[in-house]
C-alpha cells in the first residue's frame, strides 16, 4: 500500500504539538529538512530526543518549537558548543533529560524491543544515576550483583532519511546506521524521507539490506538532499564548513533569526533550500562513486 | 635517528607523538575525533601498523583517507573493515571486552582521575553546560587501558571535579575496584608538561616531564599538591620523522595541531 | 594478520573435549564440514549448543561426540523427528538443558552484549521456567512487574560459516543471519568457514554487509560446500533430498553407522565429500545468479 | 459461484482453506512451514493480497516463488521486503507487538487452548520426546490473534496437556489475563471437523462444523466433555478455485496436502 506523500503533508498529520520527536541519525542521514518543515509548520512544545541534538535541534530550539531536550551529547561535532541550546539550558529556559550514549541507545533498544527496561553493567560513574530518576538498578538473579537500568523511549513520531525506499516504506540504508532502527521499531508513528523513491524489486533485491521494515512505516516522503548540512553516503558530502559557519551564526540571536528568516521560513520547501544553496555549494558537496562487491542472492 | 634537538612544535603535536607512542601493536581503539584520531593514525604509521580503530558512530577497522572534522565523517565508512549501529558497539565491543583503549578528554579531570565533561557548577544551574558524557562514561568504565590528553591548566585540574561523567579511580582504586567494573581505568594523563599516571592508590602523580619541562610548572599548573614520581622520566625527544607524518600527511591544514 | 588455516587444523587447535561447541545457523549456512571434522578428529564430552540440533547434531550426536545438548527445538525441519538426538533424549543417555527460540537467542545476546542477563516478557506460559533453573525472574524497577531472565551463553568454540571472509577474518553475510552474529561474539574462540575467501579490499567496499569483525576471530578456513546438505545463500541450494533421505537412514542404527563410515569417516575432508555427491547432485543443488541492487558509498 | 456441492478434497485441504478464511487483508503473519504457510499464501491469492508473511528464521515479507520445505529456505529471501536476526525477529517483531497472527500446532491442545509441544509423560523421564518449543511460546503469548491448525483426534484433545510449552488460556481467561501477557490467545482451533473456539471464560467449544460433518464426531473425539455453541455454524463449503490453487499453484507436489 502506498504512503507516498510531501514532506509538508506528512509533518502536518503526524507531528503534533507537544509530541516527543526523534529525528533519527548520529551524524549521518539528519533529516534537516524535516526540522525545517516542523518549524515552518509552527509546532510547540515538542520534546526533541535525539543522541546529539547537533545542529538540527539548535535551529529547532532557537525557532521555538521545543519544550524540553533528551540527549545525550550537546556538541557541534568536531566544532565545539551548541550554542543555542546551551545558553537556552543554562537561563533555564528548557528542560532536559540527559543520559550517556550507552543509556540513550539502550533507550530506544528497551522500546523497539518492547521491553520495560534494558541492563547496562555498571561504569563505576553514578553522577548520571544521581541526577536522574529514570536511571536506575536491577539486581541480577544469577549474581546478586547490581546491574544499571533503563526504561523504554517511546517517541511519538520517528523521522528518518535513508538513501532509498519503496512506497510502502521498505528502505534502504548504508554507511553509519547510528540508531535509524531502533528509532523505527520504537516509535509510534514512522516517516521515511528518502533521497530516491525507488522500485521495490530494488529494495527485495537485497532483503539484508532493509533496516525498516514497511509494516512499521506511516509516511513516505520523497526528499532528496534532505540531510544537508549532513550528508547521505553516497549521495553527498557533510558540508563541514556550515558546520563551522554555524558556530559563528549561533553567537549572535539576530544573526539566527535572519538565517532563519532566510533559509527556513524563506523558503518553501527542500528543492528551493538545495536550488538556493547554489552550483558552488553542489560542486563542493558532490561525491565520486564508489560501489559495493556484487552480492549474489541466488534465483531460488 | 633524526636530529630532534632544535626541533620546534606545538603543544598539540607534542600531546599528540606522546599519545601514539602509548599505544600498542594491535590495540583496539575507541577513537574520539581530534588528538586521539590524530595519535591513531600516527601510531598505525608508525610502530603499530595493526592498530584497530572503532569508531562510538560504529565503524570499525577505519581507515581514512581524509581527516575527519566529525567523528560521523563519511570517509570513516568507505573502506571500513565494518559497520553496525550503536547499541551493537556499546555492547558487543564497549561492554563485552572488545576495546583495549579509550581516549578520554574533559573540561576537569581530579586527583583521582575522574572526568567531568557535563557542567561546571550546580547540576541544575550550571554556570557552563559542557557537552554531557556521549560515550566517555561507558569507555572510561569499560576499556581495558585509558588515555587522558589534556592541556595542563589548573582549571583543568581541580581537586574534585564539579561532576563525575566518567570514572577515574573514585577516591582512591579500591572504590573503583568494588564496583566490579571490568575496565583499567586511567592509565596515563597526557599534557603538554608530562605525563601522570596513578599510583598504588590511584592518585595521579607526575611520573614523567617533557623535554625542557619542570617539576615546577606542574606543580603551578595543577590544583591539588601533585606527588612526583621517585624516578622522575623525561619523554623521548619528538622525532623529525614523526612531526612531518604529521604535518604534511596527517593534519596538512593544521585543523587539530594548530595553536598553543 | 592472516588467520588462514585448514579446518582440519582449526578444530585440533581450538575444539578440545569437553568444550562447549555452538556451530551457528539457522537452516541457512550449517557448518556441517565442521561437525565432521569434529566427529573424524574424536571428539568427546563436548556440549553442544544450537537454537535448532538439525542432522548436524544428530551425526555428531550419533559418533559419541556428545555429552549435553542445549537446544530450544530439536526436529528435522521441515520433515519431522531428530530420530537420534530423540532417542538418546528418551533413553536417558545425554543430558539437556531445553529454552524456547526467544530464550536462546537472548543468552547468546546477552553472552555477546556482555550482560550478566536479558530479560524478557512473560509468555504465561511457566512450564520451561519450572523445569529449567536457568530462567528465573526479576522486578522491573519502573511498573513492579516481573520480567523472565535468561544467563549469558558463552561457548568455548563458534564456528560460523560465511559466504565470504578476508584472511584476516571479517566475513560478509547475506541471506538468513539467525544467529551468527550473536554467536560471533559471545563465543570464546570463533572459527570462520567461508566459501570464498576474498582480498579485503571486496570486504570493505560493503562494510554494513561485514557482520563478523577480524578482531574477534581466531582461525578462518576456505572451505567451499561446507554448509551441505544445508546451503549457502546465492552458493548452492538446500539439499531436501538428503534432508528427507536422513529421516530414513537415522531410524535404523547401522545404516547410520554405515553412514558416517562412508561420508565422514571415509573422506578426507570436503573437497573429497562434495565430489562424491556427484555431478547430479552437483546440477541439483546449482543455482542461478540474481544480484542485488548496486549500492554506492562513495569515494570519500 | 462455484459448484461445490460434489468437491473432493482431503482433510488437509479442508482445514488449510479454513485456516485462509480467518486472515485478514493486510494481517502481519508469523508463519510456520506445512498447512500455516499454505493457508497464508491462499489467502494473499484470494481475500488477502496485502497479507505480510513473517517467518522466525528472520525474513520479512516473504514472497516464495516454490513451496519451501523448511521454515528457512532460500526461496523465503530472495525476493522478500526484509531479513534481520533472530534475536531482531523476536523483539522488534513479536515481542513490540508487531504481529497480528501466529500459527500454532503441537501433539496437544487442552481444554483451554493450552498447548503441548515438549513431551508425552514425564518431563524428566519422557514417553515420547516432541521437538520442543521453537517460536511458539512467545507467539501464543504475544501475537494479537492465533490460529491452531490440528486433526481432531481424541489423544490430540486430552483435557490437561502433559506440558504447557504455550499458553492458551491455563485454566481460565482471567488466569492469562492476570499474567499482563499482550497477545489474545488462540481464537480459532481449525480442526477437520469443524471450529473450536474460547467461550468467555476461556474453555474452547464448538462453535462451527464443516460440511457433513456432525456434533457426535466432535464429541467422540474430544478428550473432554465438549460444548456447543448455542447457534452453531456451518463453515461455508470449500470453492474449488480454492482447491485449484492449492493443488496446481501452490503445492504441486502434494506435499503438504495429501493424507488423509
Amino acid at each position: 500500500m502506498s504512503k507516498l506523500c510531501t514532506l509538508k503533508e506528512a509533518i502536518e498529520k503526524y507531528v503534533h504539538d507537544g509530541d516527543t520527536v526523534y529525528c533519527a541519525g548520529f551524524t549521518h542521514l539528519i533529516p534537516f529538512s524535516a526540522g525545517h518543515e516542523i518549524i515552518r509548520q509552527g509546532r510547540r512544545d515538542l520534546t526533541l530526543a535525539r543522541a546529539t541534538p547537533d545542529l538540527i535541534y539548535d535551529q529547532m530550539v532557537a525557532a521555538g518549537c521545543a519544550k524540553k531536550l533528551i540527549f545525550s551529547y550537546i556538541g557541534n561535532p568536531g566544532v565545539g558548543s551548541l550554542r543555542i541550546v546551551r545558553s537556552e539550558l543554562e537561563a533555564g529556559r528548557l528542560e532536559w533529560e540527559e543520559y550517556s550514549h550507552f543509556g540513550m541507545i539502550s533507550r530506544l533498544q528497551a522500546g523497539a524491543a518492547g521491553l520495560p527496561f534494558i541492563p547496562m553493567n555498571q561504569t563505576a560513574a553514578t553522577d548520571l544515576e544521581r541526577i536522574n530518576p529514570n536511571i536506575r538498578r536491577v539486581k541480577d538473579p544469577y549474581t546478586g550483583r547490581e546491574v544499571i537500568t533503563v526504561p523504554p523511549l517511546t517517541p511519538d513520531v520517528g523521522i528518518i532519511h535513508v538513501q532509498r525506499a519503496d512506497k510502502n516504506g521498505n528502505a534502504h540504508i548504508w554507511g553509519i546506521i547510528g540508531e535509524q532502527k531502533e528509532v523505527a521499531f520504537s516509535s509510534k508513528s514512522v516517516i521515511i524521507t528518502a533521497e530516491e523513491i525507488v522500485d521495490e524489486e530494488i529494495i527485495r533485491s537485497d532483503p539484508n539490506r532493509t533496516l525498516i521494515p514497511e509494516l512499521i512505516v506511516k509516511a513516505v516522503c520523497h526528499v532528496p538532499h534532505c540531510a544537508h548540512p549532513s550528508y547521505t553516503q553516497g549521495y553527498y558530502d557533510r558540508d563541514n564548513v556550515f558546520y563551522l559557519n554555524w558556530d559563528k551564526i549561533s553567537e549572535d540571536p539576530a544573526a539566527v533569526k535572519n538565517w532563519l528568516d532566510e533559509w527556513v521560513y524563506g523558503v518553501k520547501d527542500t528543492e528551493e533550500y538545495w536550488q538556493k544553496l547554489g552550483s558552488e555549494t553542489h560542486a563542493r558537496l558532490a561525491v565520486k562513486p564508489k560501489f559495493a562487491a556484487p552480492v549474489n542472492y541466488g534465483d531460488y | 635517528m633524526d636530529q630532534s634537538s632544535s626541533l620546534q612544535y606545538s603543544a598539540s603535536e607534542l600531546m599528540c607523538v606522546n599519545a601514539a607512542r602509548l599505544l600498542r601493536d594491535g590495540d583496539v581503539v575507541f577513537v574520539g575525533v581530534g588528538l586521539p584520531n590524530l595519535a591513531c593514525n600516527l601510531a598505525r604509521r608508525t610502530h603499530a601498523p595493526n592498530l584497530q580503530m572503532i569508531y562510538e558512530a560504529g565503524v570499525i577497522g577505519a581507515r581514512p583517507s581524509r581527516l575527519p572534522l566529525s567523528i560521523g565523517d563519511p570517509t570513516l565508512v568507505s573502506g571500513a573493515a565494518s559497520v553496525c549501529g550503536m547499541y551493537d558497539i556499546f555492547t558487543l565491543y564497549l561492554q563485552r571486552g572488545n576495546v583495549d583503549v579509550g581516549f578520554l578528554g574533559g573540561a576537569q579531570i581530579d586527583r583521582f582521575g575522574n572526568i567531568n565533561a557535563t557542567v561546571i557548577g550546580d547540576y541544575a544551574k550550571p554556570k557552563v553546560r559542557l557537552p554531557g558524557s556521549g560515550g566517555s562514561q561507558e569507555m572510561a568504565g569499560w576499556a581495558n587501558r585509558c588515555y587522558i590528553i589534556t592541556p595542563h591548566q589548573k582549571r583543568r585540574f581541580p581537586e574534585k571535579v564539579d561532576f563525575r561523567t566518567s570514572a577515574g579511580f573514585l577516591n582512591g582504586r579500591t572504590e573503583r575496584d568494588a564496583t566490579g567494573v571490568r575496565g583499567g581505568g586511567p592509565l596515563v594523563v597526557v599534557t603538554n608538561l608530562g605525563l601522570l599516571e596513578p599510583d598504588a592508590n590511584g592518585e595521579l602523580i607526575l611520573t614523567a616531564l617533557h623535554p625542557g619541562c619542570t617539576v615546577e610548572q606542574v606543580k603551578e599548573n595543577t590544583g591539588w599538591e601533585i606527588k612526583v614520581a621517585q624516578t622522575l622520566r623525561t619523554t623521548n625527544p619528538i622525532l623529525e620523522s614523526e612531526l612531518i607524518l604529521l604535518r604534511e600527511e596527517l593534519d596538512p591544514d593544521g585543523i587539530h595541531l594548530k595553536g598553543s
